[in-house]
């Protein structure tokens, strides 16, 4: 078999297209920042971009105008406040607009399990009295064949491609997550392909008998990018940049601060290490935490 | 203010603390939703069971997590479940007993909005973080509980959009809505607290807080406050209670402040 | 809060009752054979049982007349061959008729899953070509409002009662299961009340962050039952007695051998421990194996 | 058996494991399908993937398991999940290439019953174990295989009971049916090998097994039993293909003989 283990720009060049309904996911832990950046590096276009909480790497994709659309549950940067580019997109149409399909984060989690199960559709018991199934024409209701009862339907999500991070993966390109999974699972099992980039390659997975294993053969590509998480954390690794995340707000909330900021730490640089060493970012190592 | 021993947001904190009580489960909404409930499980309630919607049961969090899944809740949590699960199994299961919830805007009814703010929903004038997990929560929890700070931009007597449900119309309107559980029980601000009348469902003032006078709530409040007959003064925060909220907050800023894992 | 920890007599007489819909999971590994026998033992009666794989206990509480239906998608001796008080059952009504509802194992495994999840109902791309909605009623049909596509829809299994098996629980009650899981999180978690019964109960449980842990508040009773499992197996602790689950064939296939060896072994004494003197069984201990 | 160096379970199942390509995922029904599955990985494919319904994922037992749920089974998997998690993300979530079944009997378009002998349902000759997960793996796989004892009382002409999908009636009616996949390509038995009529999809005979004649075949068969026009001849177990199968078996054998973990 070929190897799925490949650098991240070969990945995203090879997988990801313009056009593509691509999710990007990782539950405040494990957030694919260093895929999200190579995205806006090979300058993708016309993406529907999913993520049940999009936050600062998807505010960078939607101020670089890769996205024409995004599928969400909640979006902000967490702890801080605001996404601006998020905001100045929906509410000023800057720099494109940007179509928004909104959902909770119950709905978004069973369209991932429905997508990854099949299924056509998933259902819920949720939205009662809520406002947002008058906005989204792909809340629906259906029947329970049994008592009657009408719940919630949604569409299963089939993104072209999911991206994750992990913590590691072998030689062979299986992957383990420790921690908050979040619905990484779901989301790479419902892809038609899936990249996982991890912070490092090693012989032995040792994975727990009922961990959270990716087996090779469900990913298209597997990437070794060290720090690939930062501002996010990945657990028994690095903690959260806090202070990049507060850092980002006054970046993100002026035009011109932003694209200069993003023109020379992410287009300015050819890859993950060049980013961090030109946003000057020295992630706290493993050995100065605990995990 | 009217006590120079704390503030408004530790008194908030402290009286939406004393709520909970000692083996509930709580579904908690990052802020001020957790920063009571873990004020609860470090005073009166050890045996408080904190759920948070990254999937962390059992969370036992030595400092404040800045985001709904820092690392610091799965590194004490009593087990760590996926997502989906957590919404299915435990939320929608019916397993929570007091879903603990923020809001933008609430009304008279307990409905909230956290999705935009201006009536236009496709150009809003502020775009809100949206839904996340609270349309669920409100609607699956056995009950629920607000805190959010009272003024006339806050409790609205219109939402510009209801994001998660509360007792809807009032009267039996949210029963036949389908929703489950009791709905909003308690709404605590910093001026005191509201609950639900009995009948009407309208959020009723029925304590305040040291040094707050009705007539603050009531000018605080964008519609008609109602004010229960008997009003309870909410009692002033202990040394004790007071202590741990500061040496929680401490510990928080502490270990957020640096890189380090928090 | 009061200790959900007790002998496993008093959770039997508590939690289970005559008429009631009791689930015993555990696919293959970990089955609650201790608790059946003491259901036995107590003469429950009219129960309505439900078990993907009602095999050598379910065989003993149906020849045993303690069930009225059975809810099943599997019915066997594995590796062995055929339950003969199941078949018996079915076949000539002994020692009572035995209403049968038969599902697949994708389908009951949905149907926990519904009920654990609070849905009135599971959906499922189930039962294509296949005979078995013919003769179940409770196999019906349910159309994506997306799609139009037809899927199987079956109604969720809420049990009065579900009892499993585990390795250990902590002084609280909190439980842990190592290895194969099968449907066990969902049979608990799906149920009125849960009776756990586990190998050993522990001052710490040690479970790794992602292991499948049911904590004590979703359960009932949790009781000390070491070997409950037996002739099954718990990963860590013994092995599957299969000389054991060959000998049933033989005591199992005429009703006078059964009833006596019952008599004798499960009736004739009274607790676990008896019965394993009794029927002459030394588990092997946890040093003679790996896991 | 016209050849006294091996035995007709041993041709039948070293003719299944010769078709698992290295890197296939194939779902592995409990015995005849397992001992196949698990000879090919121990000879020309190390790296087929081997699933069972227990929820072990690239399991790699160094003894055949007794049971669908033995603990070998999870001790050498690269993972564990959950049994809803097998069928829903994996099976039904098309993860998987072959589908490996046995069957109590099976018809001309490769019907599966496992569920009754007699035409009663409800007072059955003889009560077979179920269905189990064969429905949902004959119906969602990319294609199943059977591994059958070839015999008038296992193929007949017309099921007791239609448990597990194959070609339906023929032609196009799986296709119309909804189910997935291409079914039943292929029939391994102690005879031969059948696979379906590329048009009518009635099961035909496409090679025999050494020493055995189209006539036994066909009396073996309770239908007319179709013959390919260039019949294949099966190669004959090789030295290691025998020995490889009979270390596995005599392994299984000392392992399942004791109370020692499977």
């Amino acid at each position: 078999m070929t190897s799925k283990i490949m650098p991240l720009a070969e990945a995203v060049g090879r997988f990801v297209k313009d056009g593509h309904t691509i999710a990007m996911e990782g539950f405040t832990h494990l957030i694919p920042f260093a895929a999200g950046h190579e995205v806006i590096r090979q300058a993708r276009r016309e993406l529907t971009l999913v993520r049940m909480t999009p936050d600062i790497i998807y505010d960078q994709l939607i101020g670089m105008g890769c996205a024409k659309s995004l599928v969400f549950s909640w979006g902000g940067n967490p702890g801080v406040g605001s996404i601006h580019r998020f905001r100045d997109a929906i509410e000023n149409g800057w720099p494109r607009p940007l179509a928004i399909q909104e959902h909770s984060h119950a709905d978004m989690a069973g369209r991932y399990q429905a997508g990854a199960s099949g299924l056509p559709f998933s259902v819920l018991r949720g939205y009662v009295g809520s406002d947002l199934p008058k906005h989204n024409p792909n809340i629906r209701s259906i029947t329970c064949p049994f008592t009657g009862e009408r719940l919630a339907a949604t569409p299963a999500i089939n993104p072209d491609v999911t991206v994750i991070h992990a913590q590691k993966a072998d030689r062979e390109g299986n992957v383990l997550i420790i921690g908050i999974v979040g619905v990484q699972k779901e989301a790479v099992l419902a892809a038609k392909a899936a990249i996982v980039t991890v912070e490092e390659i090693v012989d032995r997975l040792e994975a727990p008998m009922n961990s959270c294993v990716l087996p090779h053969w469900v990913l298209a590509a597997v990437c070794e990018v060290p720090y690939g998480a930062h501002p996010s954390y990945a657990h028994g690794y690095y903690g959260r940049d806090n202070a990049f995340c507060k850092a980002w707000d006054p970046i993100s909330r002026d035009r011109d601060t932003f694209l200069a900021w993003m023109k020379e730490h992410v287009l300015g640089t050819k890859d993950h290490a060049g980013f961090l060493k030109s946003a000057g970012i020295t992630p706290i190592g493993r050995d100065a935490i605990h995990g | 203010m009217a006590d120079a021993n704390y503030t408004s947001t530790e008194i908030m904190t402290i009286e939406a603390a004393r709520r909970l009580k000692n083996g509930t489960v709580c579904f908690v909404g990052i802020g001020m939703p957790s920063a009571a409930a873990n004020l609860a499980r470090l005073t009166h309630a050890p045996e408080v069971v904190l759920i948070y919607e990254s999937g962390t049961i059992g969370a036992k969090p030595r400092v404040l997590p800045l985001s709904i899944g820092d690392g610091e809740l799965a590194e004490y949590a009593d087990t760590v479940v996926s997502v989906p699960e957590i919404f299915r199994y435990w939320l929608q299961g019916g397993r929570v007993d007091v879903g603990f919830l923020g809001a933008a805007q609430v009304d008279r009814f307990g409905n909230i909005n956290t999705t935009v703010v201006g009536n236009d929903y496709a150009k809003p004038k502020v775009r809100l973080p949206g839904a996340g997990g609270a349309p669920e929560i409100a609607s699956n929890a056995k009950e629920t509980w607000i805190i959010i700070k009272q003024s006339k931009r806050t409790f609205v007597p219109k939402l510009d959009f209801l994001t998660s449900v509360g007792h809807l119309d009032g009267g039996d309107s949210r029963a036949r809505s389908g929703a489950r559980g009791a709905g909003p029980t308690a709404v605590i601000t910093d001026l005191g607290v509201l609950a639900p009348d009995p009948v009407s469902r309208e959020l009723t003032l029925v304590a305040i807080h040291p040094g707050i006078t009705v007539e603050q709530a009531v000018a605080s409040t964008g519609w008609d406050l109602k004010v229960a007959a008997t009003l309870a003064r909410t009692a002033p925060p202990t040394a004790s209670e007071l202590e741990t909220l500061r040496d929680l907050h401490a510990r928080t800023a502490k270990a957020h402040g640096t890189l380090a894992m928090e």
